[in-house]
């Protein structure tokens, strides 16, 4: 019952009535986006009747797109989702390849995507568009109260935390941004042989995870039980991004007062969310769906998601400038305008791992590093 | 829809009703038989009351004709139509239960009501004819209980009114006045023996007291062991008993092993010996009984006379004596041994010497069984 | 002491028995349950109005804008006229179909009684990950992906065997003589479930339909994996919110939480109003 | 209906039987129209269970890369980590399922009684279940944290901090909170329909109010008890989202669910989590079989003593 | 644990039983009482039957003295103990209830070993005095079954030995003979005498069958409404009721409305007249009465003789003739339209005239009381 991988590549057809959008949030981009994407259907309501939005755990969307096409009656046009979602759904044919089959109906990414950025779309191989970018980190997060220089390096932190077991963690990297940068900017600032292959060129970052793991008493199973424990005192120090450490701050989750630290040698590695369009869709719901995608990444509408605490946006002419008021309000009050725009700035950028990659580093960490804890 | 139909069929229908018979009956549970080839039949006015010892299959023989539980062998049939398959909801009996499997979660009177509104009578209707049972079995004040709130008896009442209020044609009760006192009991008899003759109900009747079966039945049925053992009049039944079985169930409770003496010219009087005890008897010719052939010797306490100087006389001691009000029963031993239960309005002390005899007619011979003097279970 | 001190003195109104060692075990131990219980329902109410709560007794301050952020960010209420329409239709149909099934299975054997029991009992002890995607496809092929309908469905999946089960020890209990009486009395099938049997197994159903209903609630996979964007339940709502990889604030989570539990509690009270699980059917005197 | 069928009897009886309706050999054996009421339960079933599951079951022998058919299963087995999971399974969910049932039914005994607030008593125990272990979790994590309610009451009182979460114990208890009120309900129906005048004989026999409890009360309650018992287990076989929440999923709460989800959705490898699943299957079925075949040996039957 | 100690202690201990006693017990089941007041003693090594009509709270009696129900009010007394907080399991009574209430599963053995068990009786012993009850009510073929597997009759012979296994000192039997045919039911009767004079028991026994109770009790106990109604012998009982409402329930079947007319010089003779029946009958001189008082008179069936040219003559019409074995029973009308019951061995056909007598001393007259003929139920 699986389907066939026949690429027969569909012509968008423009609708002569509007019809109703469905969107698959696979990766809390509708946090940021969900204005866009309203504007856009208040903006053509001849294309546009309405949208409605799922949200689902990203490793589900997977699974939810399947059923409908295994049954021939797709009715997602738009799946949101990280390059694990993205992944997931090139390599079980679930989407369709956007690029280079449909550049004609979408804006030249040259013209709107950095260098980090377009590393990033690069990786999709086509099947997405990136519509959302964050160097994400790894950011070292404490409380000033009680620590006033955090580690620098890796051997730094590692002498911390064993002078003060349980005080530190992270985030299983399956289920957490900041986990899986931290990990994932290990290799480069351990030296390890291929930071891109987890199975034989990263020797040293597990040495060093299975080293640490020793001071660890549990992995948190997300990023928001981590922050939580972090926010109540009960760790001193975790590996953070930038996103969280804004949306921590505004939702309370943190003191204000917390802060945020750099490595020495900082690896940015990037993250962002795709648009992907399902296979299986009609002509009309293609036609629409693109031109979405063209809309997301508008100027005007690419600078309303500062104020949901993006720093940087998938547009690469949008400045912070160009935000609304209450975005510019956002980024004055939680966007540690002294610290981030240099921040951002030094460092090296990194395309985060392939998603089968990931998939495998992942399961390494569990059997190599989680599995031993508290053991 | 459908069960409109149904039911309403159910109770209406039909109203000619002939006779009920089971023809060559067995039922089995497991490996035992509860029935074995029972023939039964229940005529148009009839009331037939069943006889026989505990568990000889009596509630069984009722479950099998109300539909209740399938036959094994052997089939049912109602005026020529067989209806074994007919499932119990559509037979349209009334029945009292041993155990009155009252609705527990159902008031008195919603219990008396239940198959009147499965037979879809207007409500008014129905409370009407509810209220005229209960009142029938004097529990209109207790209608809106809850049978666990009630005294057996009140519960046995409530079967009983519940069974009649549907105003079935035909009746299968069992034992249903067994928890009554006496004068209701008394009472209770009289109504439903008004019941029967006033609107023709074909009764078939499970009962363990005699008196009840002797007034109330038109034909009594023993069974034994799931096998009819004699079918007939209340006097036939009482006098003639087919069997010693019949006779030690119908009262004649001085069942005395013995021996014949000698048959008489006559077939039907014989004498017989048992120890001391030389007795004139009546045996049914039948029976082909000869000198020396093993008998069992039936007398009703009630048919010892004390003090009758004629036949079948002999000196006897009272070793207990029981007052049973306007009677004493008495059992006497004679000096071999025999123990002989009589009823006498004349004084007697225990420890007294009387004489006993008994009138020739009244004491019946029947051919020894293998089976003791009480009729036992059914597998005992 | 004499017979007249004790015969003066005031006649015992019933008899009070001394608690039993038992007993107060039983009590301590749901003291504790209980206590737990409304710790955790009174934390996550509490959360849910807090500005910031990081550890110790109390939060930082109180507020309820979290209530406004999650009921329009999420399309709670839609999700709740949902989970509404799906918990009734499952319960109503899983019980219409699972206790004349359970009542069978109790009171007959039949030949092929052991394949059904089989039946019946595979869909409750399998993951419904393992089967999910399938189901759901199959829906989708029938043309009734993201229907309610399929909602339905789906969940009938496990909960229907879930009725089955629960039910048969219940119709044990039951005299079969009671049921014979009503067949006798002229009640056909429908009459004989309508008016004797579902009264008395009515603890039984109450348990059973509470329990499906918290299934249908709780159940994510099945229903995530077939329903759309305007069928999806609360829960589907709730864990897509929680399993956010940007991290949600607690106090919205809780918000949601609470506004789910409200429903939830409301629903419980109105059933229990009506039936006590274990209104003794028989209760005798005392 | 009467299908008058063929005479089933020996030619050795004597008189020729009128034959026996094939409704009545039927209905001796439990067949007859009403079986039709199970119908919709096993068609619904049926269509909606069977055709995934033996999907399920097919392509558990047809491993991703290829080649060898019970791969999927020799790699579970092969692989320490995996296989260690089922241990832990039921190292979490015979614990829950038993104290659950423990605990239940002295509680559940005593709401046959009316006293007053039963209601609420049974409103309040009822809660974790209305509120799913998402939910219970997502509350744990404040009660039970390092600086939440228990702790500070316990550091209040001179007890030591404890580590309630994120361990064995984390998804214990919230896996109990649930299963608890899981066989309340159950059970509380159950001890209701026990006669009460059973249990006064025992009395008038002599036995103590334990031993009304244990002898009389427990063996009529015992189909039930397993039933509760085995429906607990099996719900806590399948804990997922609190061993995710408040466990340790890497190690200590590294229960079966956890390799077929991250299988199945992480790694879109369906045929490996499908064939977990039929081991995990296989292993309830052991279990459930044991103790569906006690229940079988055991009294089932009317709760009921007699007349009335 | 601290089970064996409560258990052992209950069956042996206070092995000189002296007396049990009920004293001003009431028993409130919501607004309606099922006893008021009630005082009832049972002294070592009696049988007491207690009689009364259906509801009138015998079997409440008999829970509150097993500590199954609490009292309203009153108390319990044993041997000059208060016992009434003392729960049913320390009182080591046996009891038979009338609703048998036996394990449903348990089979008839282990039923019947129950409360030995409970009293930590050695396995082996525990056997073969469970065998021993089952021998007693001949049911040890059917040691194996469950009682659902049982018929009513077996099942009422089994709550029998369950409660005789334990040879307790005290028993209460509801009903235990009930659900027994008549040849079954005077054997057991006959056992349950033996058991009772042998094993020195003191029984309390509720029963609806007045022979049952005669041929028993060494006393006999009415109850009426929940009240004591009338405690004596059962000579005195059956021979000279309380009231009517006693004569009701003791077989006086004819309770004729009457209103005195004369007064003899002895103020037990009193003359009545009821339509065209004057009679000369016997009055307790308590009662006061005087010409003009409104009175019951009851007659026995029994005590009606026909074709007595004695006093009390009275032609009537015999209507309907009920055949009851040895003897008829008949209902006959005087010419005013006055029923009266009798019965006689003669054959009388219906239709037949008949002149009909009763003894003086066995016409008894009670002053009129609200109630109707037949003792109704308490809150009837
Ligand atoms: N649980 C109850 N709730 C309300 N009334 C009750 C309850 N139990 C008994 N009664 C009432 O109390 C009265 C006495 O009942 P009890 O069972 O003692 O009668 P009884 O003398 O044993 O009658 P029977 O000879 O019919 O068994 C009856 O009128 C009955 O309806
Ligand atoms: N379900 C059953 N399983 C096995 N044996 C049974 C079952 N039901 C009844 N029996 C047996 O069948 C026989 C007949 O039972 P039945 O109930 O018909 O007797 P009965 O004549 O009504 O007796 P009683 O006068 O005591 O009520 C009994 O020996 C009984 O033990
Ligand atoms: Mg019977
Ligand atoms: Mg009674």
């Amino acid at each position: 019952a699986q389907q066939t991988g026949a690429d027969e590549v569909v012509t968008p057809e423009r609708p002569t009535s509007p019809i109703a959008l469905t969107l698959l949030d696979g990766a809390g981009n509708l946090t940021g986006n969900k204005v866009i994407y309203d504007n856009f259907a208040k903006a053509h309501p001849e294309l546009v009747s309405g949208i409605s939005y799922q949200t689902a755990p990203a490793p589900d969307v997977a699974g939810k797109v399947r059923a409908q096409q295994v049954a021939d009656k797709v009715d997602i046009s738009v799946v949101l989702g990280g390059p694990d979602v993205l992944g997931a759904g090139q390599t079980e044919n679930l989407i369709m390849q956007l690029l280079p089959q449909y550049s004609s109906s979408l804006p030249d990414l040259s013209q709107v995507q950095d260098a980090a950025s377009k590393e990033l779309q690069d990786l999709s191989g086509g099947y997405g568009v990136l519509n959302r970018y964050n160097p994400n980190g790894p950011l070292l997060a404490f409380h000033p109260g009680t620590m006033s220089a955090p580690p620098t390096t890796p051997d730094e932190l590692l002498a911390w935390a064993r002078e003060h077991p349980g005080q530190f963690t992270y985030a299983q990297p399956a289920n957490s941004g900041p986990g899986r940068t931290f990990m994932m900017s290990l290799p480069y600032m351990l030296g390890d042989s291929d930071p891109s292959d987890p199975v034989n060129g990263w020797s040293k970052t597990w040495a060093y995870l299975r080293e640490l793991g020793k001071y660890v008493t549990s992995y948190p199973a997300s990023s928001t039980i981590m922050n939580q424990q972090f926010g109540s005192g009960q760790l001193q120090l975790i590996p953070t991004i930038v996103s969280m450490d804004i949306n921590s701050r505004r939702d309370g989750t943190w003191a204000g007062t917390d802060q945020v630290a750099m490595f020495a040698d900082q690896h940015w590695i990037g993250d962002g969310h795709f648009m992907m369009i399902p296979k299986g869709v009609s002509p009309q719901t293609l036609y629409v769906a693109l031109e979405l995608i063209k809309f997301t990444l508008q100027p005007d509408q690419q600078a309303l998601t500062y104020a949901t605490g993006s720093l940087i946006t998938a547009n690469k002419n949008v400045k912070p400038s160009d935000a609304p008021a209450d975005g510019q309000a956002l980024l004055q009050q939680f966007g540690r305008p002294d610290f981030y725009p240099q921040a951002l700035a030094s460092g090296q950028n990194h395309p985060p791992l392939p998603p089968p990659t990931m998939v495998k580093a992942f399961d390494l960490w569990q059997r190599e590093v989680g599995s031993h804890v508290g053991s | 829809m459908s069960v409109a139909e149904q039911t309403t069929g159910a109770g209406t229908q039909g109203s000619t009703f002939g006779s009920l018979q089971m023809r060559q009956v067995s039922r089995w549970y497991g490996k035992t038989a509860a029935l074995t080839d029972l023939d039964l039949e229940l005529a148009h006015g009839e009331f037939v009351a069943l006889l026989g010892p505990s568990g000889c299959g009596k509630s069984t023989a009722l479950a099998c004709l109300a539909g209740l539980q399938p036959l094994t062998t052997g089939s049912i049939w109602r005026d020529g139509k067989r209806i074994d398959s007919l499932p119990a909801d559509k037979r349209g009996f009334g029945m009292v239960f041993q155990s009155y499997a009252l609705f527990p979660h159902l008031t008195v009177a919603r219990n008396v009501e239940f198959g009147l509104s499965m037979r879809k009578v207007p409500r008014a209707e129905r409370r009407r004819r509810a209220q005229a049972a209960l009142d029938l079995v004097q529990l209109a004040d207790h209608a809106g209980k809850l049978p666990s709130q009630l005294s057996g008896g009140q519960q046995q009442r409530v079967a009983i009114a519940r069974a009649l209020a549907i105003d079935p044609e035909i009746v299968l009760m069992d034992e249903p006045l067994s928890n009554l006192d006496a004068a209701l009991r008394i009472e209770m008899r009289t109504e439903i023996k008004r019941l029967y003759q006033e609107r023709e109900l074909s009764v078939l009747y499970v009962t363990h007291d005699q008196e009840e079966a002797l007034s109330l039945a038109t034909r009594l049925v023993v069974l034994r062991g799931g096998r009819l053992e004699q079918s007939g009049t209340p006097e036939q039944v009482y006098t003639q008993p087919a069997s010693a079985y019949v006779a030690g169930f119908m009262g004649y409770r001085n069942m005395i092993s013995a021996r014949v003496e000698q048959v008489e010219s006559d077939p039907r009087r014989v004498c017989v010996v048992a120890g001391d005890l030389w007795l004139q008897g009546t045996a049914d010719p039948a029976a082909g009984l000869r000198a020396g052939s093993e008998v069992m010797v039936a007398i009703r306490p009630e048919d010892i006379v004390p003090g009758r100087a004629g036949v079948n006389d002999v000196p006897a001691l009272a070793e207990v004596v029981e007052y049973h009000g306007r009677e004493l029963a008495v059992r006497a031993r004679t000096e071999r041994g025999v123990v002989l239960h009589f009823r006498t309005e004349k004084p007697v002390a225990a420890g007294a010497r009387v004489t006993l005899g008994a009138p020739e007619e009244r004491v019946l011979v029947f051919p020894a069984e293998g089976r003791a003097e009480v009729p036992d279970d059914a597998h005992g | 002491m004499t017979t007249a001190d004790i015969a003066a003195g005031p006649p015992p109104r019933t008899r009070r028995e001394r608690p039993t060692l038992t007993a107060v075990i039983t009590w301590v131990a749901a003291g504790c349950f209980v206590a737990v219980i409304l710790g955790v329902l009174a934390s996550v109410v509490v959360q849910s109005f807090a500005t910031t709560w990081r550890g110790g007794w109390w939060p930082a301050g109180l507020t309820a804008t979290w209530y406004g952020r999650a009921w329009s960010s999420t399309g709670m209420s839609q999700a709740l006229a949902n989970t509404a329409q799906a918990g009734v239709a499952v319960v109503v149909i899983a019980l219409l179909a699972g206790v004349p099934a359970g009542y069978l299975l109790a009171r007959r054997a039949f030949p092929g009684r052991s394949v059904v029991m089989l039946l019946m009992l595979l869909p409750i002890i399998l993951p419904p990950m393992t089967y999910a995607v399938q189901l759901a496809a199959l829906m989708y092929r029938v043309g009734l992906g993201g229907s309610m309908t399929a909602v339905v469905l789906v969940n009938l999946v496990p909960t229907l065997p879930l009725v089955v089960l629960i039910m048969v020890p219940f119709v044990e209990q039951i005299s079969p003589e009671v049921e014979n009486a009503a067949r006798v009395f002229g009640a056909n099938n429908l009459r004989l479930f309508s008016r004797v049997l579902v009264p008395l197994l009515l603890p039984g159903m109450l348990a059973a339909g509470i329990l499906v209903l918290v299934r249908t609630l709780g159940a994510f996979e099945l229903t995530f994996f077939v329903s759309a964007a305007d069928t999806q339940t609360l829960v589907v709502a709730l864990f897509g919110a929680i399993s956010d990889p940007g991290g949600v604030p607690g106090p919205l989570t809780a918000a949601m939480a609470v506004t789910y539990m409200l429903v939830a509690v409301l629903g419980l009270a109105v059933s229990l109003r009506f039936v006590t699980p274990s209104q003794a059917i028989r209760q005798r005197h005392r | 209906m009467t299908l008058t069928a063929e005479p089933g009897t020996p030619a050795t009886t004597a008189p020729p039987r009128p034959p026996q309706p094939l409704r009545h050999r039927l209905a001796e054996r439990g067949v007859d129209w009403t079986l039709l009421l199970i119908l919709p339960a096993v068609l619904i079933i049926g269509a909606l269970f069977v055709y995934p599951f033996l999907y399920g079951l097919s392509i558990s022998f047809q491993p991703l890369e290829g080649g060898d058919p019970l791969a999927n299963y020799t790699d579970f087995f092969g692989d320490p980590y995996l296989r260690d999971s089922i241990w832990k399974t039921l190292r979490l969910a015979v614990p829950v399922a038993v104290l659950s049932v423990a605990a239940a039914a002295p509680l559940a005994f005593r709401m046959r009684r009316d006293f007053p607030g039963r209601r609420i008593v049974t409103l309040v125990v009822l809660l974790p279940l209305t509120f799913g272990s998402v939910l219970i979790a997502q509350g744990m994590t404040q009660v039970f944290s390092p600086t939440g309610w228990t702790n500070l009451l316990l550091t209040s009182l001179g007890v030591p901090q404890q580590q309630f979460i994120y361990n064995y114990t984390g998804t214990f208890i919230a896996t109990t909170l649930v299963s608890i009120p899981f066989a309340f309900v159950m059970l509380m129906g159950f001890f209701g329909g026990i006669d009460r005048s059973i249990e006064d004989a025992a009395a008038t026999l002599g036995a103590s109010r334990a031993a009304r409890f244990w002898r009389i009360i427990m063996p009529l309650a015992v189909p039930g008890l397993i039933t509760a018992f085995t429906l607990c287990l099996v719900e806590a076989f399948a804990v997922f989202p609190s061993a995710i929440l408040v466990g340790q999923p890497d190690n200590a709460t590294h229960v079966l669910t956890l390799p077929i989800y991250q299988a199945a959705s992480q790694r879109s490898d369906y045929p490996a989590a499908a064939a977990i699943a039929v081991v995990m299957t296989v292993l309830e079925l052991v279990i459930l079989g044991v103790l569906m075949l006690l229940r079988n040996r055991l009294y089932r039957g009317p709760a009921t003593g007699g007349k009335g």
